[in-house]
């Protein structure tokens, strides 16, 4: 069979599972299901990106997507006990709109690409191999010479987010004892010790204060 | 010898002094003091004015024109502070100053009772050197000065005594209604100055000559001549000051101030400013055929219709004032028929007995203390002689009786109407020859009301009720009492009805009238005899002879009183001839018939009212003037002013523009704020709205 | 024989999905976030066939900064998600309107 | 010392400023003493830039110059002419007078009020003399806080609306002239007003900046429709408050067309000149009748402030017509001077007046006319000076009121017959709103018994009152002085407007 024909049904494959996927992520009832059919979104849409030869992405969308972030989803989707129904309202009276707003969008959008003209443009040679290169080592020399900046960039953004959603979920409870080792190395002496001086003793004299006898006699 | 800067200065400034010394330390120099500083400053004046007159009339001196100081000098403009002295104002000022001394003099004893002593002195002197200032003045600016202060110095005087609301009414009336004529004077020198391009009078007066053929296109498209717009405008000025129709409800009104002022001012001088201005500023007048039939007009219907309002007056200072009303519009008359000298010699004439009435008027009011109604007056002959003989001089002087100075001057206008062919000369004819009846007739009314006839009022020693004198009253003054709505200032005419006017009943008295004391009848009989033999002396040279100089110029062609001097023959001669002649059988008439009603027959006015009654309020009402120029300007202005404040300011500016757009700023705001609902899908929704927006928009534009 | 086109359409169509599932799930913030990777996977397939029809690298970099910065973004859309519903019991956008003015 | 005079005329009061408030509010006395004693100082350096200042020409002088802001080329650069001059010294007379006239009536926080109006005086002087653009509208910017706090702190009942109105009004016309001196300096690179003056622009480009100057100074002088923050800033301010602003502060607005929009944009103020004059002809006779409609003195007053401006920019833009259209350089002289004058006399007068209605109203705390009646009776030493301040406001000749009035008609008259009978139309009206006025208050039977009981001005009001009423009388008199000090300005001024840039 014609190589590209293939390419074509499994690019409409993998593009109908997508769609498909895509409608459940926002329709199903439970979140659970919505979020394992966006895993499988991400899915076929890592291999349509396959078919578009950029295997270090399709690779990436998996690891990082799949991998982390919609684990992350499952998790706090799980840990959270959600009443649908309320979350769910709503939902019918919206969705002509919503439908409507999609269409009319979606027309707008093609309109404008004017698909047409773009459905001459056929996919040429894959321009990694046309450098010589893997497409990984292709956007390899990319990043780490052109967008070397950027990228550390991007580092640390994930550093960031990190850190923020750490600090953001980290809760104190009252009272657990814990270790504070800030605390700990800024002791200073003086919040510790405190030496009161006091005057020496006197001869107690005969108006003695009125709250003194009471507390011993009323017990 | 020529006359000096210093004398003139000094002549200026002594009543001046007097005025600031008696008004600022009037405390410290006491009563006395007051009268005696005031009164040396005014006879330091009348003194020295007299003394340039005859250096001027013997031939001595030459005609005086110099600045004092510069007032400011503004580019090439210059404008100064100087005097100009010719016989013209010579005579003025010596008629200004001489009235003036013996109105002070008069003061003493008319004021004697007032706490107000000091006050009134200084307002008088300072008058005096208002007067002096603008009839001495060598340019525009100074006239000016002199033309408001006047007018300053009168609103002070009427409302001398401020606690009568009629007179705080009246002052700030004459102070407007004078206002507006001034609006008029000052655009005209502004014209001056426009055309002319100088202040100076002496300049201006030799450029005359090139207003010929200059014009100003004013409405659309017409041009109007330079000099009949010059003149038309000043003479707007005069008509306020000198009180001509329709600026002449002012006077009446100002009766509300001391007696002494309506002499002196309201009769005597600073109405008679508009008449001296014109007089000063006939080369301009001269140029314009239009102005001055403008002026004659305005005058003859002034000269007719106030004497008429006269007739029906019962307030003895009322028709007097309206009386010199009338004779103001006779000056007017005779400056359109251009007989500017025939204008300024019964200014002088009239600024006698017309002072002398007043101060007669005054001494009767002294008499019957401080009752002005003639109604409750009659028979006061018996008790006030001097009063009595000096009021019938001047009435003779004023109703144009041969040999007496009124004739001389109100004479030679008549002819002079009569012999000029300007537009509107006809109809100035007729009005200035039937007021000469009228003049006749309200001056013997007013004698036979106040001192002759049956004594309407009782002298009562406590307080009680003359019903008969009030009873009698009514059928002989023609009127019974009427209220008047408004604001209009009646004042005496109804001063059985405001309180605040009469401290007593009308017609009672505490003591019997009595002849006043000798301060105030030695000015009335020094201004008795000006008033009887002033006309007879001077009217060959004033009139006939060229005497004021080049300080009148009369084109040749308007030189009416030329004409008629190659028929003068003599003081004399003229009067005889006089006693045919058509004014003095109109004023034989109407003094007939004012002896017929008010001295033989008293109940016939009553009838005769009753008769012509819609006439009788027509001139009860003065034409209804005063109603319709405060229903138009002064509550037509508060409200008109009213509707712009609440209406322009208030609503449109401040509510619309300016708290309008802090609202809707605020509205807007609250508006946005609603917008910004803190829910995500909000946003979102918006957010994709815009984006399925733009690309609509970029989708049309592509198509497009 | 896959053109741009059938990229492009596919990426419009799951960005429009997405758009619609902001639309029809206003209270579920889950799905809000995942609508939202939705969008960004429609944008990512975007670069991708660019990248690949144009022969530029710059549209995969892209995309992987992209990524990097979705998953920075979602870990902290979750941790925000944890914290509002520990302390309000749900995750009703509805509810949560302190912001509002 | 003479090159430094004019930074010592600013910063003397600003710095003077300092000790009156480190007196507190526990020693006012010696508060008082000490800003009087800065304010004499200052009047008596202004008399000796008076004495300094050569009027024979009539070009800037007595200038200094320093670099402020070297980056932009903002200098602190001071010079006066004969216009500045004068109004300098009207400014540090009008403070004495208004120090003198708070001493007793201030009794809160009388150190801050004293300091605010040392501040005042001397931004206002800065104003005066600034001849960099920026450093202009510094100073015209800054002037706007102390007064705010004046009003602000030491206002009537409704200060709060007051203040905010005044502040929010004037602000918003400086805003656009800041916009335009920024445009010139885009195209200049300098905000020197001389050289900005010699700057070729387009007639677009005049006109956009002469309506970015004209709504900043329109609203300072105040001109019709942006009038009505001063009657509100008027009713409320503090006596000296409104001294300060009536005699000073709207100067600035007639001030600034003179520095900015005469030299700067002379095509664009040439062409809209007749806008302009219809302006000032309705603040004369519109403003004229509202002012009739007034039952608060000081709003009275107030209105016919905006009435006499108006005077103020017909003057100067009537000289606009003249130079132009008729070619007629003598009266386009003759008008400029005479807003010249009308500005100086406008600040003794309406500064009298608010002083008189300040003294009624610290006897009867109202300012209703209605309120009063008879006061004569009570006050026959007031009364004078009352009456005087009145017919000097209805222009009468032999008071400076008339002078610049006179003046103006006459010029005028040169450029439009009808311009002048609605100029002139401000004889009858403000004769009829002021007079009726007095009629109201001061005339009549004494209405009432709190009338009755007030007591005739003291020694420190006569010496306030007898002050303006010495100025107001001598340059009424002899406005030759004063004329002379400006005249030789003026003329220059007048030969810049022939000088089209176009």
């Amino acid at each position: 069979m014609n190589p590209q024909l293939i390419q074509l049904i499994m690019f409409y494959a993998f593009g109908a599972v997508a769609v498909g996927a895509a409608l459940a992520v926002i329709t199903l009832r439970n979140s659970v299901h919505a979020v394992l059919s966006l895993v499988l979104t991400f899915f076929s849409v890592a291999c349509i990106w396959l078919l578009a030869e950029a295997e270090f992405l399709a690779i990436a969308l998996i690891v990082v997507y799949v991998g982390a972030v919609m684990v992350l989803f499952l998790f706090v989707v799980m840990m959270l006990d959600i009443k649908m129904e309320q979350v769910r309202e709503g939902f019918a009276r919206y969705l002509p709109v919503g439908i409507i707003v999609a269409l009319v969008m979606l027309a707008e959008m093609i309109g404008m690409i004017g698909v047409r003209a773009m459905g001459l443009h056929v996919m040429g040679e894959d321009p990694a191999a046309a450098a010589g290169l893997s497409n990984t080592a292709w956007l390899g020399h990319a990043l780490y010479t052109q967008f070397l900046l950027p990228f550390e960039i991007a580092a640390i953004i994930l550093t960031v987010g990190i850190v923020a959603a750490v600090a953001l979920t980290l809760r104190h409870r009252g009272g657990v004892r814990h270790q504070s080792a800030a605390e700990q190395v800024a002791v200073d002496p003086r919040t510790r010790m405190r030496i009161v001086k006091m005057a020496s003793e006197t001869m107690p004299t005969e108006t003695v204060p009125p709250v003194a006898p009471s507390q011993e006699t009323s017990p | 010898m020529d006359l000096s800067l210093s004398v003139l200065i000094t002549i200026a400034l002594a009543p001046l002094v007097g005025a600031l010394l008696a008004g600022l330390f009037g405390r410290v120099i006491g009563r006395v003091g007051s009268h005696c500083v005031t009164i040396l400053g005014v006879g330091i004046a009348c003194a020295l004015s007299i003394h340039v007159l005859w250096q001027l009339v013997s031939g001595d001196a030459k005609n005086f024109n110099q600045d004092v100081y510069t007032w400011f000098q503004a580019g090439n403009l210059h404008v100064s502070v100087g005097f100009m002295v010719d016989r013209l104002t010579a005579m003025m000022m010596v008629v200004v100053t001489f009235v003036s001394l013996l109105v002070h003099v008069y003061t003493i004893g008319y004021m004697a009772d007032d706490p107000g002593y000091q006050r009134f002195f200084s307002y008088i002197s300072l008058f005096t050197f208002s007067m002096l200032m603008l009839v001495m003045s060598n340019n525009f600016m100074q006239l000016f000065f002199g033309w408001e202060a006047v007018g300053l110095v009168s609103y002070l005087l009427i409302g001398f005594w401020y606690k009568k609301p009629t007179a705080i009414y009246a002052n700030l009336k004459a102070f407007v209604v004078n206002r507006v004529g001034d609006f008029g004077f000052l655009l005209g020198i502004a014209a001056v100055l426009y055309f002319l391009n100088t202040l100076d009078y002496a300049t201006a007066f030799d450029s005359a000559g090139a207003l010929t053929g200059r014009a100003i296109t004013v409405v659309g498209g017409h041009a109007w001549p330079a000099a009949t717009v010059i003149g038309v405008l000043l003479f707007i000025g005069a008509m306020g000051k000198s009180a001509q129709v329709p600026l002449h409800v002012w006077l009446p009104d100002s009766m509300e101030g001391p007696t002494p002022i309506s002499a002196l001012i309201h009769a005597a001088t600073m109405v008679t400013a508009g008449i001296f201005m014109v007089a000063r500023m006939s080369p301009l007048f001269e140029m314009s055929e239009g102005a001055l039939s403008f002026i004659l007009v305005i005058g003859a219907t002034t000269a007719l219709f106030t004497g008429l309002i006269g007739i029906v007056q019962n307030d003895i200072k009322r028709v007097i004032a309206y009386s010199t009303l009338s004779q103001l519009g006779y000056m007017t008359v005779a400056l359109g028929v251009s007989a500017y000298s025939g204008a300024v010699f019964h200014l002088m004439t009239h600024a006698f007995f017309k002072a002398l009435l007043f101060l007669g008027a005054g001494s009767v009011i002294i008499g019957m203390h401080h009752e002005q109604d003639m109604r409750y007056m009659g028979g006061l002959r018996k008790y006030m002689p001097v009063t009595w003989i000096t009021m019938w001089i001047g009435s003779l002087a004023l109703a144009g009786t041969p040999f007496f100075a009124g004739f001389y001057s109100k004479d030679a206008i008549i002819e002079a109407v009569g012999e000029s062919h300007r537009w509107g000369a006809g109809y100035a004819y007729f009005c200035v020859m039937a007021g000469v009846f009228v003049t006749s007739l309200y001056s013997f009314r007013l004698l036979y009301m106040t001192f002759h006839g049956a004594e309407r009022f009782t002298v009562v020693g406590h307080h009680g009720h003359g019903h008969a004198a009030h009873g009698h009253a009514a059928v002989v003054g023609g009127q019974s009492i009427h209220s008047d709505p408004g604001h209009d200032a009646h004042g005496h005419d109804a001063a059985d009805e405001h309180k605040e006017d009469s401290h007593h009943t009308p017609g009672e008295l505490e003591h019997a009238p009595s002849e006043s004391p000798w301060v105030v009848t030695v000015p009335l009989i020094l201004l008795a005899i000006p008033s009887l033999l002033i006309g007879f002396f001077t009217v060959g040279p004033m009139l006939y002879g060229g005497w004021f100089g080049k300080a009148i110029h009369v084109e040749e062609q308007n030189n009416v009183l030329g004409e008629l001097a190659r028929d003068f023959h003599g003081a004399t001669a003229a009067a005889l001839h006089g006693f045919i002649q058509l004014p003095f059988l109109l004023a034989l008439a109407g003094f007939i018939v004012a002896t017929v009603i008010y001295l033989f027959k008293p109940a016939l006015a009553d009838s005769i009212k009753r008769a012509l009654h819609p006439i009788w309020r027509v001139l009860d009402k003065k034409y209804w003037v005063d109603e319709v120029y405060f229903a138009i300007f002064a509550k037509g202005g508060v409200k008109l002013g009213r509707a712009f404040w609440r209406g322009g300011d208030a609503a449109v500016i401040d509510g619309v523009l300016i708290d309008g757009s802090a609202s809707l700023v605020e509205r807007i705001a609250s508006g946005g704020r609603r917008l910004q609902s803190g829910f995500l899908y909000h946003y979102a929704f918006a957010m994709i709205l815009g984006l399925i927006l733009l690309l609509g928009g970029y989708w049309l534009v592509g198509q497009g | 024989m896959i053109t741009l086109a059938h990229f492009i359409v596919l990426g419009a169509v799951l960005f429009c999905i997405a758009v619609a599932g902001v639309f029809i799930n206003r209270k579920n913030v889950i799905v809000l976030l995942m609508a939202i990777e939705l969008m960004l996977l429609a944008v990512n397939i975007n670069f991708v066939a660019f990248s690949r029809f144009l022969g530029d690298v710059q549209g995969q970099v892209f995309v992987f900064f992209i990524l990097t910065v979705a998953a920075a973004e979602s870990a902290i859309g979750l941790a925000i998600l944890t914290l509002l519903f520990r302390n309000r019991s749900t995750i009703n956008v509805a509810e949560i309107d302190s912001m509002k003015g | 010392m003479s090159n430094h005079l004019l930074s010592l005329l600013i910063w003397l009061p600003i710095l003077g400023a300092v000790p009156v408030l480190l007196a507190g509010g526990q020693r006012p006395n010696a508060a008082r003493w000490i800003s009087l004693l800065v304010a004499v100082a200052t009047f008596a350096a202004s008399l000796a830039l008076v004495h300094v200042y050569d009027p024979s020409t009539g070009t800037m002088q007595v200038g200094e110059n320093l670099n402020w802001i070297a980056s932009v080329g903002i200098h602190y650069s001071l010079a006066v002419d004969g216009i500045s001059v004068a109004l300098i010294a009207l400014t540090s007379f009008t403070t004495i007078l208004v120090i003198v006239g708070a001493w007793e009536v201030i009794a809160v926080r009388t150190h801050q009020y004293m300091a605010a109006m040392l501040v005042l005086e001397g931004l206002m002087v800065g104003v005066f003399c600034a001849t960099d653009a920026l450093l202009f509208y510094v100073f015209f910017e800054a002037m706007l806080i102390p007064m705010f706090i004046i009003i602000g702190i030491w206002g009537g009942p409704r200060r709060v609306y007051a203040t905010l109105k005044f502040f929010i009004y004037t602000f918003f016309g400086s805003i656009f002239m800041l916009v335009g001196l920024i445009y010139l300096y885009s195209k200049a690179h300098t905000f020197d007003i001389a050289t900005l003056a010699h700057l070729p622009l387009s007639m677009t480009e005049q006109s956009w900046l002469f309506f970015a100057f004209l709504l900043g100074f329109a609203i300072k002088v105040p001109m019709v429709p942006v009038h009505t923050w001063l009657p509100d800033a008027h009713v409320e301010a503090p006596t000296g408050g409104s001294v300060v602003l009536a005699a000073v502060m709207l100067k600035i607005g007639g001030y600034g067309f003179l520095r900015f929009s005469l030299p700067i944009v002379p095509d664009a103020s040439e062409h809209f000149a007749p806008l302009v004059i219809v302006l000032s002809l309705i603040a004369v006779v519109y403003i004229g009748y509202v002012a009739l409609a007034q039952e608060d003195m000081k709003k009275l007053v107030a209105y016919s402030s905006i009435a006499h401006m108006g005077f103020v920019t017909l003057g100067i833009f009537i000289a606009f017509m003249l130079v132009r259209e008729h070619n007629n350089v003598q009266a386009a002289h003759l008008g400029m001077q005479g807003a010249m004058i009308q500005m100086i006399s406008h600040g003794f007068i309406s500064g009298a007046m608010f002083t008189c209605i300040g003294v009624l109203y610290d006897r009867m705390h109202t300012r209703q006319i209605k309120d009063y009646g008879g006061v004569i009776n009570v006050m026959p030493w007031f009364g004078l000076f009352y009456v005087l301040f009145a017919m000097a406001n209805s222009g009468l000749p032999g008071t400076s009121g008339f002078v610049g009035e006179f003046m103006v008609i006459l010029a005028a008259f040169q450029a439009n017959p009808w311009i002048a009978l609605f100029a002139a139309f401000t004889l009858i009206i403000g004769a009829a709103y002021t007079l009726w006025m007095v009629k109201r208050v001061l005339w009549g039977e004494v209405t009432n018994h709190h009338v009755a009981e007030m007591k005739d001005i003291n020694a420190r009001e006569t010496f306030v009152l007898a002050a303006f009423a010495a100025a107001v009388l001598l340059f009424g008199i002899w406005p030759q002085p004063l004329v002379h000090l400006m005249d030789a300005s003026v003329g220059q001024l007048v030969q810049k407007l022939a000088y089209s840039k176009v």
